[in-house]
């Protein structure tokens, strides 16, 4: 059983076709989290505004993507869009899109919480010598900021990894959707073919996921203490 | 601007020149007052010790004081300037202002010798070469100069907050606020942060010191500032106010101490 | 077959609805150079994508051809995957010039969008296990019966058997997956499709071949490109000239149907019933 | 735009019915998320060997892996090794294996918090190791773990939503259905996102307002 | 052993009952000692203050008295009865030591009387109303009867250790441990809870105190116990030990406290 899975993941393409949609899956991750990254960061200082009517905003933001589904989002930007407004937006896209925004609410909750933390008597002191609005944040806030944040933005990041399974329910073709077009070409010859492919990404799925949160873990317990 | 009534000690502070003056300073948070109208003069090289119960306000007078909290009324004058009236420059004040707090408030991201060049030379601008000088000579002073380049965790409390000091003496300020800041300390450690303390008074610093330390106080004060809920009690030099303290209500404190 | 009144009505309605321009679409699609049509990525055999990646089946075929007709070239055709509930919304957002994926001509579908003339016709057939052999849908009572999520069969289904449960996936890979695991009794689908799949399937026979009425199956456009339409229409009448969809049927379906199937009962040549 | 409300209407009950569902199978995954993780974070805690490094690859398996990928393994790959699980118990399944790691660092995170003094004072007080667990440890490791959780709850309760996969009629296989057969997109989206907002803010402001209350008030009234 | 010739006092120790013995107490961290050889004798009814620098071993003594901590050699008698030899039952030995800890450990989910009850009621199983009897008077006695229904967020610093007090006095102990129970604690709120402890010592509770309050150990101890670097250097009666310390290393500590 397993020798004719083998056999049919190394003959013809499959094996290059299965990397191939991978890279879609990697590709779109890296763009949303590295562009979230930034515009979290623009959030996260957002959210802590003194203003009331940008805090309401805010809240509203986060809180529309904590309470829907990013699998809705994905629908409501695919169909909702472009019934609406007849725009052309590939399903990639339109995935790297709504990741954006959902990366950006949650991470900017994520910068949001770590300058929240920080004691008060590190921006008294900041103060007190003197340090300007800007350099305050500049040498004082943000570093720290940063280093309470990454475990949760790297756990962000893994989150962000996984959800781009979602991607093949609207017509994405990666990984998840070429394992699928291989086990319908495979009925005949791999009947179990959809044991193998789908244990296959998953495993595929572990491996790019296992090493991030390990990651965060690490970084979690060395800058606990 | 009644002080002058209840003041005491053993200079008279009429003949030097006034540093700091704090007149009639009223604040309140959220509309409880927590200080109801204060009034002090601090002249040039003297060491005010300010006591009083728990809560009474001694904090939030120093934190005025360095315009960490607004204050509603009143006026406080830095060398005959006013830190409230007309447009305050708080960035430039402060740098005339150190203070050290009850927590060890070093940055925890940044080395020992990069917590004291901080401030002079992001926010003064000066050479890094000579506040370097000036930062190992104050290290060595307080005994911590192979610590130069530790990181905070790696420090007790006690260094902790002897770099605090340094950091502080680093912007060369005019005067300097300590708020409790061996409250959380072993004994052996308090002594090495008061030694330090004690150190400063002697060179003329011109300081203003919260403690609950009597014996230290005792010590270095030139006046003993007693505060009860929002209000100065009394003022007097040590030696009277510890053993002949005047008002009713320094006396039930001070009797806290004694057993 | 539909009027021309018809077609001009809801050409109206189309550029009502959401006021996108519709002509000078082959202009359009001349100056892009390739024509984006949408198919089927795991429909065996009318579009699947076979082990080196390459679109292959019955549409891809004339699909295939349209470019070459148009453009010149039959390379010049992008294949765009499609699921069988996102042909609408493909079409519909532009993504798509046009759809060549199994598209059976209903009337809700004529809302959204504009069939050319057919080129193939269908009913609906039901697939199920040698071993408990559905011949007749009353059969079903009280059973799960597979469909495919968009398709007529579940539109059907729903509508005249409501009491029927069904079971609906995404997609057709799943559907037949279903079906082989035993999780309904049956699978409702094209009599095309799910003769195909049983020929190749031994142990599964459609039992019911045909059910409802026959429908044909015809390549869609957005609604309101009557530009585009005509010139399918005509392409349509040219290549039935040369029997071009019999060769297509021959290349693609005859070695899954065999002989048991005669061509006539399912293809439509020159776009005409 | 015009919103067709007939439509919106008639379709009242699909909806109602899926709400219902995707309810009851987010209640089971829960329940039996809690369980599972209730389990896991106990060995882990008291660190028992060999249960713990099992405990610890299946913690790390499901977090680390997407849902979609566990059901579709469960629901489609399963059955050729002749294991046919039907679609609820694949979901309910596939929730509780995804939420059970969850729910584990979770609560042990939370026994985590109970600070050594505590456990100390207890034991000073002559507690047993059980009556320790009983009366001064779980307590409070639940309160601490009480955001944590409640945030797993919506989160299994939002990835029900990929359960559709898998044929199961929760709220977004209705809405693909609708879409599918009706082409009326904007009135199924819409009937779509009202439905978790009517499930889930209740359920987020309950819990907004629960957090800061263990937050700010750590116990009593 | 050894620690009748080193050991003071107002009264003999031979003459009353040795309530808790320490012989030769061995204990070390992961290969590095931190009590090397403790001998100690107390005698019920007597109130050992225990002094040292940071770090020399006092926490870790009381730890190991109450079998948090195991040790390594030596011996530890209760009323004659080993608790390291043979099977030890802790949790009945627990009962009979009570122990303070420097933090507020009240459990935060319980009201204050539940805090109280919790010991008597599950450990004890004592009649419910017979240990509320007992708590009331004993909170009363502390100054707190009318917080009995409080949860411990809502009292001060001071008022929560009392209240660790009655809850440990409550198993009616044969002795009390108080580690530094005044620590981290502002003075008018040290000076309450000293006061209970002092009332304590003149009912005749056997007592074992770590503190740095100097006044209070003077006024408090029968005997003190001066500890360096896990050995105990010195013990002494109070009047004896701060007037005229016999070794240099108490000198040097006592120093501390002197400006
Ligand atoms: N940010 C704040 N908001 C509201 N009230 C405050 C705030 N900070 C201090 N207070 C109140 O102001 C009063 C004075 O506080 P302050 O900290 O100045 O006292 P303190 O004399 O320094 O006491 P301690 O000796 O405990 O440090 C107290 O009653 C306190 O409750
Ligand atoms: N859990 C532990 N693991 C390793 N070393 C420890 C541990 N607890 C204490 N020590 C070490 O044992 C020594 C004695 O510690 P202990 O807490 O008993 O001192 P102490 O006299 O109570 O000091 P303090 O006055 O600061 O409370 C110290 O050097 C400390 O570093
Ligand atoms: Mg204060
Ligand atoms: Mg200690």
């Amino acid at each position: 059983m397993l020798n004719s899975a083998l056999e049919m993941l190394f003959t013809s393409q499959n094996i290059v076709r299965l990397l191939e949609g991978l890279l879609v899956t990697v590709r779109i991750a890296l763009i949303a989290i590295l562009i979230s990254a930034c515009t979290g960061i623009a959030f996260g200082l957002l959210m802590t505004m003194k203003s009331k009517l940008i805090k309401v905003l805010c809240r509203l933001y986060l809180e529309a993507f904590r309470i829907i589904p990013v699998l809705v989002w994905l629908f409501i930007g695919y169909f909702g869009i472009t019934s609406v407004f007849a725009i052309h937006l590939e399903g990639e896209l339109i995935v790297i899109i709504v990741f954006i925004l959902w990366g950006t609410a949650e991470m900017g909750d994520i910068v949001r919480g770590a300058l929240e933390s920080l004691p008060r008597h590190q921006s008294d002191s900041g103060k007190a010598l003197g340090l300007s609005f800007g350099q305050l944040y500049r040498y004082v806030l943000i570093p720290q900021a940063v280093r309470r944040m990454l475990p949760a933005t790297i756990n962000l990041a893994t989150r962000m990894v996984k959800t781009t399974s979602l991607a093949v329910l609207i017509g994405v073709v990666e990984i998840l959707k070429v394992g699928q077009q291989m086990i319908e070409n495979a009925r005949f010859t791999v009947p179990t073919a959809s044991f193998w492919i789908y244990g296959l990404i998953f495993i595929l799925y572990f491996i790019m996921c296992y090493p991030l949160s390990r990651l965060a873990k690490r970084l979690e317990a060395k800058w606990s203490s | 601007m009644s002080n002058n009534s209840i003041s005491g000690g053993s200079m008279s502070s009429e003949q030097r020149e006034i540093l700091l003056a704090i007149k009639d300073l009223y604040k309140e948070y959220g509309g409880k007052p927590v200080l109801k109208g204060i009034d002090l003069q601090v002249p040039r090289g003297e060491v005010i010790v300010v006591l009083g119960p728990s809560g009474c306000g001694k904090s939030t007078l120093l934190r005025c004081l360095n315009g960490l909290e607004p204050i509603q009324k009143g006026d406080i004058l830095l060398s005959g300037q006013s830190l409230i009236r007309g447009k305050v420059d708080w960035e430039q004040i402060r740098q005339q202002i150190g203070m050290v707090f009850q927590n060890y408030d070093l940055f925890p991201h940044m080395t020992v010798i990069e917590n004291i060049l901080l401030g002079p030379t992001k926010v003064q601008n000066r050479e890094r070469s000579q506040v370097m000088e000036q930062a190992k000579a104050l290290l060595e002073r307080v005994g911590l100069f192979d610590r130069m380049d530790a990181w905070p965790r790696e420090l007790s409390g006690g260094q902790k907050q002897r770099i605090a000091i340094v950091r502080a003496l680093c912007m060369n300020p005019e005067i300097m606020l300590f708020d409790e800041v061996t409250a959380s300390l072993d004994p052996e450690m308090v002594r090495e942060v008061l030694d330090v303390m004690l150190g400063l008074a002697k060179q003329g610093m011109t300081m203003i010191i919260v403690t609950h330390e009597m014996g230290f106080a005792q010590a270095v004060a030139d006046r003993v500032v007693f505060m009860d809920s929002g209000t100065v009690c009394e003022i007097a030099g040590p030696q009277e106010f510890f053993n002949n303290p005047r008002t009713e209500r320094a006396k039930q404190f001070l009797n806290i101490f004694q057993y | 077959g539909q009027t021309g009144g018809d077609q001009a009505n809801n050409a109206n309605n189309a550029n009502k609805a959401n006021g996108a321009s519709s002509a000078g679409s082959l202009e359009e699609i001349k100056q892009r150079g390739t024509l984006r049509i949408g198919v089927f990525s795991d429909k065996p055999p009318f579009g699947y994508v076979d082990a080196n990646g390459q679109n292959q089946g019955f549409d891809v075929e004339i699909a295939r051809r349209f470019a070459k007709d148009l453009l010149g070239d039959e390379s010049k055709v992008e294949f765009v995957l499609v699921e069988a509930a996102n042909r609408v919304p493909y079409l519909e957002s532009n993504k798509v010039d046009i759809i060549m994926a199994n598209f059976t001509v209903t009337e809700e579908r004529k809302q959204k969008v504009d069939f050319a003339n057919p080129y193939m016709k269908v009913a609906l057939g039901i697939v199920s296990p040698n071993g408990a052999l559905i011949t007749s849908i009353d059969q079903l009572q009280g059973q799960k019966v597979i469909v495919n999520k968009g398709t007529t069969a579940q539109d059907y289904l729903t509508k005249n058997h409501p009491d029927l449960e069904l079971l609906k996936y995404d997609q057709n890979t799943e559907a037949f997956e279903a079906l082989k695991d035993g999780r309904g009794a049956a699978l409702a689908h094209d009599n095309t499709e799910v003769l195909a799949w049983a020929k190749s399937n031994p142990g599964f026979t459609v039992g019911v071949p045909t059910l409802g009425s026959t429908d044909t199956i015809a390549p869609a456009v957005k609604k309101g490109d009557t530009e585009l339409l005509n010139w399918i229409n005509q392409e349509l009448a040219e290549l039935a000239k040369e029997d071009f969809i019999k060769k297509a049927y021959e290349k693609t379906l005859l070695p899954v149907y065999g002989d048991d199937v005669k061509p006539e009962e399912l293809i439509v040549e020159g776009g005409k019933l | 735009m015009n919103l067709n409300w007939e439509f919106i209407l008639q379709n009242i009950p699909l909806y109602e019915k899926a709400a219902w569902l995707t309810l009851k199978l987010a209640f089971w995954g829960t329940l039996f998320s809690l369980l599972l993780g209730l389990i896991c974070s106990v060995i882990m805690y008291y660190r028992i060997p060999l249960l713990k490094t099992i405990m610890g690859g299946y913690i790390e398996l499901s977090r680390n892996t997407p849902l979609l990928i566990q059901v579709y393994f469960l629901y489609f790959g399963l059955p050729k090794l002749g294991v046919t699980l039907s679609e609820t118990a694949c979901a309910i399944l596939g929730l509780s294996f995804l939420g059970g790691s969850y729910m584990a660092e979770a609560l042990r995170g939370g026994m985590e918090a109970v600070s050594k003094s505590q456990i100390e004072s207890g034991l000073s007080l002559g507690l047993s190791r059980w009556q320790l667990i009983r009366y001064v440890v779980f307590p409070q490791a639940f309160s601490f773990s009480i955001p944590a959780l409640g945030a797993n709850c919506i989160f299994l309760l939002k990835e029900t939503s990929v359960l559709g996969a898998i044929a199961i009629l929760d709220l977004m296989n209705v809405t693909k259905d609708l879409i599918g057969m009706y082409y009326q997109t904007v009135e199924s989206l819409l009937m779509l996102v009202v439905s978790y907002l009517i499930i889930l803010l209740p359920l987020s402001l309950f819990l907004t307002w629960l957090e800061r209350k263990v937050r700010y008030a750590e116990f009593g009234p």
